[in-house]
């Protein structure tokens, strides 16, 4: 019996819904079992740094990473991973391209720990407490001082292949258990696609497995742009042909079109198709081609736009960090990370 | 951006439609005009060809400035309306530079007839004093060290 | 790509035009370190003889697959080196200019900087040239034949036109004659009559085997593309075959009477009849709308000529081009504006023009309300220029020279008659200033009124029009006999399912739009389909005509070789990636994409022959499947990163 | 394949070209002037959409040159023209350019060479150009033509002539990189047979002069309309800045004086049917370039009678505040210490006499037919070509298969004149192609 092909996983900046996705595979997954040792899996099992640091390089045959990188303690992981693996995989959305904490990097990191730790409304912080990099905490029952080190965090999120080389990506927020199965069976068959490919899901946008796609009418133009919070979509109609502006035609396809049988507009998961360098300037290309003006009535064109409050947030949902643009011109180094604090 | 003997010299990418903008920059050299060497032209077919990825690849190449030219509205398009959807792109595409924090004066979209070639000297005079003024765009950019 | 790109860079030193600026010899050095780069070199004029031949022998000599010229603007020489590299063996679409004349050395004085400017808009040229791809032109038989819709004196022109030229032709009308609105114009000028203009028209198609007449037929459907349409035409029963004498006996015992369209509404016609004396076909039709097969007419006629089990028919035509000529609407005035429908003696410039041809109910003579009028008077603008809140913003640009050429007529046969006419502007442009002057001669007199338009009361003391003179500027009353409104032209009725079935789009004064109102007047946005006649906008008699014999140059210039050249660089689906999204289809001003199922898969198609490679489908196709070829998205981004020394990698 | 000669390279000869070549017929353009383009060439912006003539006309220009049977015979004038159609014999005086055009290729090193200005026909004198020249930026063919007439070592100053010893110049000669230029050019006669003519000759402009109340020629800051487009346009003497020729500085009040030489019993009956539109044009060009001018318009009738011509006027009135009087105007005056202008007119409104100062005018003069060719063809009483039978027999004159199209046919503008072109291609099509109608099949 020849050795089983082993398989690290490790979270980054991650919500969980790519570690759900691993369980939703359900039965499947003692067919993965059967297949694969896991050698390296934080969120199931108390693996430690030095137990990835004791594997030869090159020992772990695929490590699947999942999460933006946030924190200087990611950049860390995914280096040594990196070392120890023959193959990486950006596993989900923000591994692959930022994903949804990316739109983070529209505030520079001080405005993003203020927002984060002051000023939203859920947070009660009083004594202004920030993330500090050390922090000394007196112990006096036992006249001792206790150090704690908190992992800094990185200016800017970043996906995964802005930090080390990348084999392949598996997109979705989180990856559907499919797409998941698909990628996994496509890995193990041995038969392996070319360094860079988008694995698991579809080479043509969403549109191609939307069920609405038969309903557009001939021509997809569009008066007025509209929101799902503020106007109700009409049933078994296209969405974008309503004037939503729903992702699905510059979204890899491949989840079988799952928020539009819930009647919501794709907002991109899947990310970009092959070919495309910029996600968000694509759909801003087309986005503003089905608006229906000719330019004399240049008001009503401003107001088409001005009727979403948050463009970049629509067109770069999830993907922000990858973009041409990936966080806010001029930002600059944080201030409000204290080195040491002492308690 | 490059530097040469310490000065600022940005540079500026400029997508210009084949029939309007592009003959006029070819007229501002039949007609000996001067301006400043820091365009670099990509002649497409239509101003409606041009896409924001360009755009944006432009940017995060190192452009200090992009211009996107094409034919007057309503009338001068050689392809009818490629103007118009040129004018509704990159209506939107402000949108995001404005919420990137890149300064309205890096990108410009103008008009400029084929026989409008003083517009096109006076656009890239513009142009260049505007961002020599504002500064190199890429080290904003680069936020990692 | 296939094979590894060989590229070949010539920098031409044009004399001292470039050389003078740009040291050439350092950028040619320089090109030779870009990559896939095998060979550069600088010449003193590239565009020479010997020039050409560098290129040629380099060709073959080093066995180059993409050459990049370094020169002047494509606009002058990329026809000239691209015949240059096809004749030696290579597709002339693998040749890239780089422009470092009108784009470098002669608008930059510092040789420094020119130097370097020329360098990267040379590794520009090279970046976009790694990328190129040969491509082909395409050829595609296209019939030699035309469908002309309207049977007026523009449609008749341009079916003249082309079956002399060897076309086969399809007039279609609607109508169950042919002749249009120019057959009952009583006079087009003082000397023509309308209806003599037409007949002798006709004489001329009936001559013509190539022309075949579809009367009381429409266009239902069109499909294909120039070259190779397929056009669907309704033949509405007729009910009247050729054995008709024209004996007029069915006409007596019709029972069903309506309004005589043919005389703009002057008296009554049967549900058969023959629409006008000279009409052509010259047979009797039965108005298969009103009729209600009693069968009368069948019983009566003795030459067997009515068959009222006649049904529609439908038939597919194979015709190449389409040339629209289905004319305009007469303005209708609202009941009122101006007195309008409220007395008989109020009436459109229309039907003067009936009263006035010798072929009218009234043979001719201008009989209001049963007598000669002892004054009339011409109110202009009716349903023009803004004056009444029905109106059109346009001027219907005929209204004034015919008005005045009916006054002429009518002061010529009764000089006593008072004739006023009233207006804002004499539109008499050209040479019809003539008929101005004529008409001032002949004592017609002219009232010119501004923003406040006249006032038509009716009394029981008779017809007054309240006016304020503005050359005079005060109020007059003009007792009047009779009123003639110049009504305007308006886009015809139908003009929404024309629109529907050809594709034709419309201005916002609701008429066709031409592909250029200046430089392309005679042809519709989308390759194939011309226009003629008042279809785009209102034109007298004259100019209709010409635009027939334009409409039919446009056709032949399109057709006369059987076949037509596709451009290559036009838009490309990749099938493999294409989503059948429909973003292309809404955003193409040719309306040349379309979606097509492949193998159960929406798929956008480009109909090639249709695409005038704009390049805007590229820009809008969300997943990339569409390309630009020439253009292709690879090509500009690899442009875009060699400015700042990048590469694009496929 | 026979040919058809087309005299004129104007809009509407370039348009006739296009459509026969395309057809596979040869085509000869003649024309008088160095490059094709005509009258439309001069124009800086076209009415009512107010697109750029150059961005319009130039590629159909340079379209001309795609087609290898489109041969375009410039500097040239038609001389005689006999026979019949299907095979009219004509004689052209091909006039000496004094540069050899198969080696020139409009490189342009010889005009900033020469030492000899003259004053700039294509900018209506108001610029300069050289001796050796291009006609414009955008010429097509572009290629270098001497004026004689001016040139140094052609028509060199009698004094001069006497003080050197040997030619005079050379400046041309010596830069020129690829020796094209031959002083010893020579008047040439070419003969052609060709089936079919198209008279395209358009155009002039009347000569203001002749109405000297109006003072043109003598008062500096009036303008015929042609020198003002040239003023507006961006490639014109000034870069498209209005200025007044007496003092440079940027005019406050214009007015535009319709009708100068048209409408009227002393010189043309015929109404010319472009000014009104392309004064209002201009207006609205001149509203664009100085947001301050207040622009007028005298006239008798407005003739807006073309498609978009109506909303063209009502928006030059609403958005850009143009004023229109209807009055004929009698007599200007300059004022001698400002150079300001003051127009006497009858205001038919109020049926007075007025007067109203301006600082520039601008005349917007009648049309002229350039009918005087040496062809066998019929004139109207106004000049134009006469026309045989327009209802039945289009664009023909009383010649068979010579046909006539754009302004030499009758003032008209520009898109009637491209539809005869067109139509015109369409008639000399059937005469080059000989097809006749009686014999082929009948459709099914």
């Amino acid at each position: 019996m020849s050795e089983k092909p082993k398989v690290a996983w490790y979270w980054c900046a991650s919500c969980g819904g790519c570690e759900e996705s691993f369980v939703d595979l359900a039965e499947r997954l003692l067919k993965v079992f059967e297949a694969v040792d896991i050698v390296f899996c934080p969120v199931a099992m108390d693996f430690k740094r030095e137990d990835v640091e004791k594997l030869p390089d090159g020992s772990i045959t695929v490590a699947l990473i999942n999460g933006g990188i946030r924190l200087k303690e990611h950049e860390e992981m995914v280096k040594l991973l990196r070392k120890k693996s023959k193959i990486v995989i950006a596993y989900g959305a923000c591994s692959a391209w930022g994903g949804i904490p990316g739109l983070a990097n529209l505030y520079n990191l001080d405005e993003a720990l203020e927002r984060k730790y002051l000023e939203v409304p859920t947070i009660e912080n009083p004594k202004e407490v920030l993330p500090t990099k050390k922090i000394i905490v007196n112990i006096p029952e036992a006249k001792m001082k206790a150090e704690l080190e908190l992992p800094e965090p990185l200016p800017v999120l970043l996906p995964l292949d802005k930090v080390i080389d990348v084999d392949y990506y598996i997109p979705g927020c989180p990856p559907t258990p499919d797409v998941f199965w698909n990628a996994l069976q496509a890995l193990l068959s041995g038969n392996l696609p070319p360094k860079g490919a988008i694995v698991g899901a579809s080479n043509r946008s969403l549109c191609d497995e939307c069920s609405l796609n038969e309903t557009k009418p001939e021509k997809v133009l569009v008066k007025e742009f509209k929101r799902p919070d503020k106007a109700k979509p009409e049933p078994n109609k296209c969405l974008l042909a309503q004037g939503f502006l729903c992702m699905g035609p510059v979204t890899r396809g491949g989840c079988t079109a799952l928020c539009i049988k819930g009647n919501m507009p794709c907002t991109g998961c899947f990310g970009l198709l092959d070919g495309i360098v910029d996600y968000g300037g694509k759909a801003i290309s087309y986005f503003g081609s089905i608006l229906d003006y000719s330019p004399v009535e240049d008001k009503e064109i401003k107001k088409a736009f001005d009727s979403i409050p948050d463009w970049v947030g629509t067109i770069y949902k999830y993907s922000l960090a990858s973009a041409k643009l990936s966080h806010k011109a001029g930002a600059k180094k944080p201030k409000r990370i204290k080195e040491v604090v002492e308690i | 951006m490059s530097e040469t003997k310490g000065e600022f010299e940005p540079k500026i990418v400029v997508y210009a439609c084949n029939w309007c903008t592009y003959a006029a920059t070819d007229l501002a050299g039949t007609s000996r005009m001067s301006y400043p060497p820091n365009v670099r032209i990509i002649r497409v077919m239509c101003s409606g060809r041009i896409d924001p990825q360009f755009v944006l690849q432009a940017f995060a190449d190192g452009a200090d400035g992009v211009i996107v030219a094409g034919c007057h509205p309503p009338a001068d398009c050689h392809y009818i309306e490629g103007n118009y959807k040129a004018y509704r792109r990159f209506e939107l595409f402000r949108k995001l530079l404005e919420t990137m924090g890149i300064e309205q004066e890096r990108f410009r979209l103008e008009w400029i007839s084929a026989a409008e070639a003083s517009r096109w000297v006076q656009v890239v005079n513009e142009m260049v004093t505007q961002v020599k003024k504002l500064g190199p765009l890429k080290p904003n950019l680069e936020v990692r060290e | 790509m296939t094979e590894e790109p060989r590229i070949g860079v010539y920098v031409c030193h044009c004399g001292f035009n470039i050389a003078g600026t740009v040291d050439v010899k350092k950028v040619a050095e320089f090109a030779k370190t870009l990559p896939n780069v095998v060979v550069a070199k600088d010449y003193v004029f590239m565009c020479s003889e010997p020039g050409q031949d560098l290129i040629k022998a380099d060709i073959k000599a080093h066995n180059l697959n993409r050459v990049v010229v370094s020169a002047c603007s494509p606009s002058l020489h990329e026809i000239t080196f691209r015949t240059a590299v096809s004749e030696a063996g290579l597709n002339k679409y693998l040749l890239e200019m780089a422009n470092i004349r009108e784009h470098c050395s002669w608008v930059h004085h510092d040789k420094e900087k020119a130097t370097e400017k020329a360098k990267e808009i040379v590794r520009m040229a090279v970046a976009k040239a790694r990328h190129l791809e040969p491509l082909q032109e395409l050829e595609v038989k296209a019939e030699t034949s035309a469908l002309v819709l309207g049977g007026g004196v523009a449609g008749m022109r341009a079916a003249l036109e082309l079956a002399n030229y060897g076309f086969n032709v399809y007039l279609v009308e609607k109508a169950p004659t042919i002749g249009g609105k120019a057959a009952l114009i009583g006079y087009v000028d003082p000397k023509t009559k309308g209806a003599e203009i037409v007949s002798k028209m006709f004489d001329r198609v009936k001559d013509c085997p190539r022309i075949q007449v579809l009367t009381n037929a429409e266009l239902i459907q069109l499909s294909g593309f120039a070259g190779n349409y397929i056009a669907k035409v309704r033949l509405n029963p007729r009910y009247v075959n050729e054995k008709c004498t024209l004996c007029g006996e069915c006409e007596e015992v019709c029972p069903i009477e309506v309004s005589n369209e043919y005389n703009f509404g002057l008296n009554k016609r049967k549900a058969i009849f023959l629409p006008f004396s000279n009409a052509y076909p010259p047979y009797y039709a039965i108005d298969y709308r009103v009729c209600v097969k009693c069968g009368e007419c069948e019983k009566v006629c003795r030459f067997g000529a009515i068959s009222l089990k006649e049904e529609p028919k439908v038939v597919d035509l194979k015709v190449g081009s389409i040339i629209i000529a289905t004319g305009y609407d007469p303005y209708r005035p609202f009941k009122g504006e101006y007195g309008y429908g409220l007395h008989q003696n109020i009436m459109t410039l229309f039907q003067l023009e009936r009263l006035l041809d010798p072929d009218s109910p009234t043979k001719g003579e201008l009989i209001v309300g049963n007598k000669i009028p002892k004054s009339i008077a011409f109110i202009q603008c009716v349903g023009s220029r803004n004056t009444t809140p029905g109106a059109k913003e346009y001027c219907s640009r005929m209204c004034c020279t015919t008005a005045i050429n009916s006054a002429v007529k009518i002061k010529e046969k009764y000089p006593d008659m008072n004739v006023y006419i009233l207006y804002k502007d004499i539109m008499t442009y050209g040479s019809d200033e003539t008929l101005y002057e004529e008409a001032g001669k002949k004592l017609v007199q002219f009232i010119k009124f501004e923003e406040k338009i006249p006032k038509v009361s009716i009394t029981p003391e008779g017809l007054f029009i309240d006016v304020f003179e503005y050359t005079i500027q005060e109020n007059l009353r003009i007792p009047v006999d009779a009123i003639v409104l110049s009504i305007g032209m308006l886009p015809p009725r139908d003009i929404e399912e024309l629109i529907a079935v050809t594709r034709v789009s419309c201005g916002g004064e609701g008429f066709v739009r031409e592909a250029h109102l200046k430089l392309a007047p005679v042809e519709a946005p989308t390759k194939g389909i011309f226009l003629a006649g008042c279809i785009t906008g209102p034109k007298n008699i004259l100019e209709s005509i010409r635009m027939g014999s334009a409409a039919a140059a446009k056709a032949m210039s399109l057709l006369s070789k059987g076949k037509l050249t596709i451009e290559p660089m036009i838009a490309q689906v990749n099938e493999e990636k294409c989503s059948g999204c429909a973003i292309c289809v809404g955003v193409c001003p040719y309306s040349a994409i379309s979606i097509k199922k492949v193998n159960g898969d929406r798929i956008a198609y480009v109909e090639k022959a249709l695409c005038m490679g704009c390049g805007t489908c590229n820009a809008a196709c969300p997943s990339g499947a569409m390309q630009h070829l020439g253009f292709k998205d690879i090509q500009l981004l690899a442009q875009t990163r060699a400015v700042f020394g990048g590469e694009m990698n496929v | 394949m026979s040919s058809v000669l087309i005299v004129g390279g104007g809009v509407a000869g370039i348009q006739a070209a296009l459509d026969l070549a395309e057809q596979g017929i040869d085509v000869y353009i003649v024309d008088k002037a160095p490059s094709v383009g005509g009258k439309m060439a001069y124009l800086d912006k076209t009415f009512p959409t107010l697109d750029c003539a150059s961005c319009i006309l130039a590629p159909k220009m340079a379209a001309l040159l795609r087609y290898p049977n489109i041969k375009l015979i410039m500097n040239s004038e038609v001389q005689d023209v006999s026979g019949r159609a299907g095979n009219f014999k004509v004689k052209i005086l091909k006039k000496p350019t004094y540069v050899d055009w198969s080696k020139c290729n409009g490189c342009g090193v010889c005009t900033e060479k020469c030492p000899t200005k003259v004053p700039n026909e294509y900018n209506m004198g108001l610029s300069q150009r050289r001796a050796i020249y291009i006609m414009f930026p955008q010429a097509v063919p572009k290629r270098a033509i001497i004026d004689a007439e001016h040139c140094m070592r052609l028509n060199p100053p009698p004094k001069a002539k006497e003080k050197a010893k040997g030619p005079l110049c050379g400046v041309c000669e010596r830069n020129c990189p690829t020796k094209a230029i031959r002083y010893d050019q020579q008047p040439e006669i070419l003969e052609l047979n060709v089936s079919a003519v198209i008279v395209a000759t358009g155009m002039e402009l009347y000569d203001p002069r002749n109405l000297p109340e109006l003072g043109y020629g003598k008062y500096q800051n009036v303008y015929t309309n042609l020198e003002f487009e040239r003023l507006v346009s961006a490639t014109g003497p000034t870069n498209g800045e209005i200025v007044r020729k007496s003092d440079g500085k940027h005019p406050k009040k214009i007015a535009w004086i319709q009708c100068v030489g048209s409408r009227d019993i002393r010189f043309n009956h015929y109404c010319s049917a472009y000014c009104c539109m392309a004064a209002t044009k201009q207006a609205i060009l001149a509203k664009e370039h100085l947001p301050e001018v207040q622009c007028t318009v005298y006239y008798m009738d407005i003739r807006a009678f073309g498609k978009g011509f109506n909303e063209f006027l009502e928006r030059a009135k609403k958005e850009f505040g143009i004023n229109y009087i209807r009055g004929k105007v009698v007599r200007i005056d300059e004022i001698p210490e400002t150079k300001n202008l003051k127009i006497v007119y009858e205001d038919t409104a109020e049926s007075y006499m007025k007067a109203d100062e301006y600082d520039m005018v601008v005349l917007s003069v009648a049309i002229t037919p350039n009918s005087k060719l040496p062809l066998p063809v019929e004139l109207t009483k106004d000049g134009f070509i006469q026309l045989k039978d327009p209802y039945l027999d289009p664009v023909s004159t009383t010649v068979e298969g010579i046909f006539v199209v754009g302004a030499v046919a009758g003032a008209k503008d520009i898109p009637d004149s491209v539809t005869e072109a067109s139509a015109a291609a369409a008639r000399a099509a059937l005469i080059a192609k000989r097809f006749s109608c009686p014999t082929p099949e009948v459709v099914k």
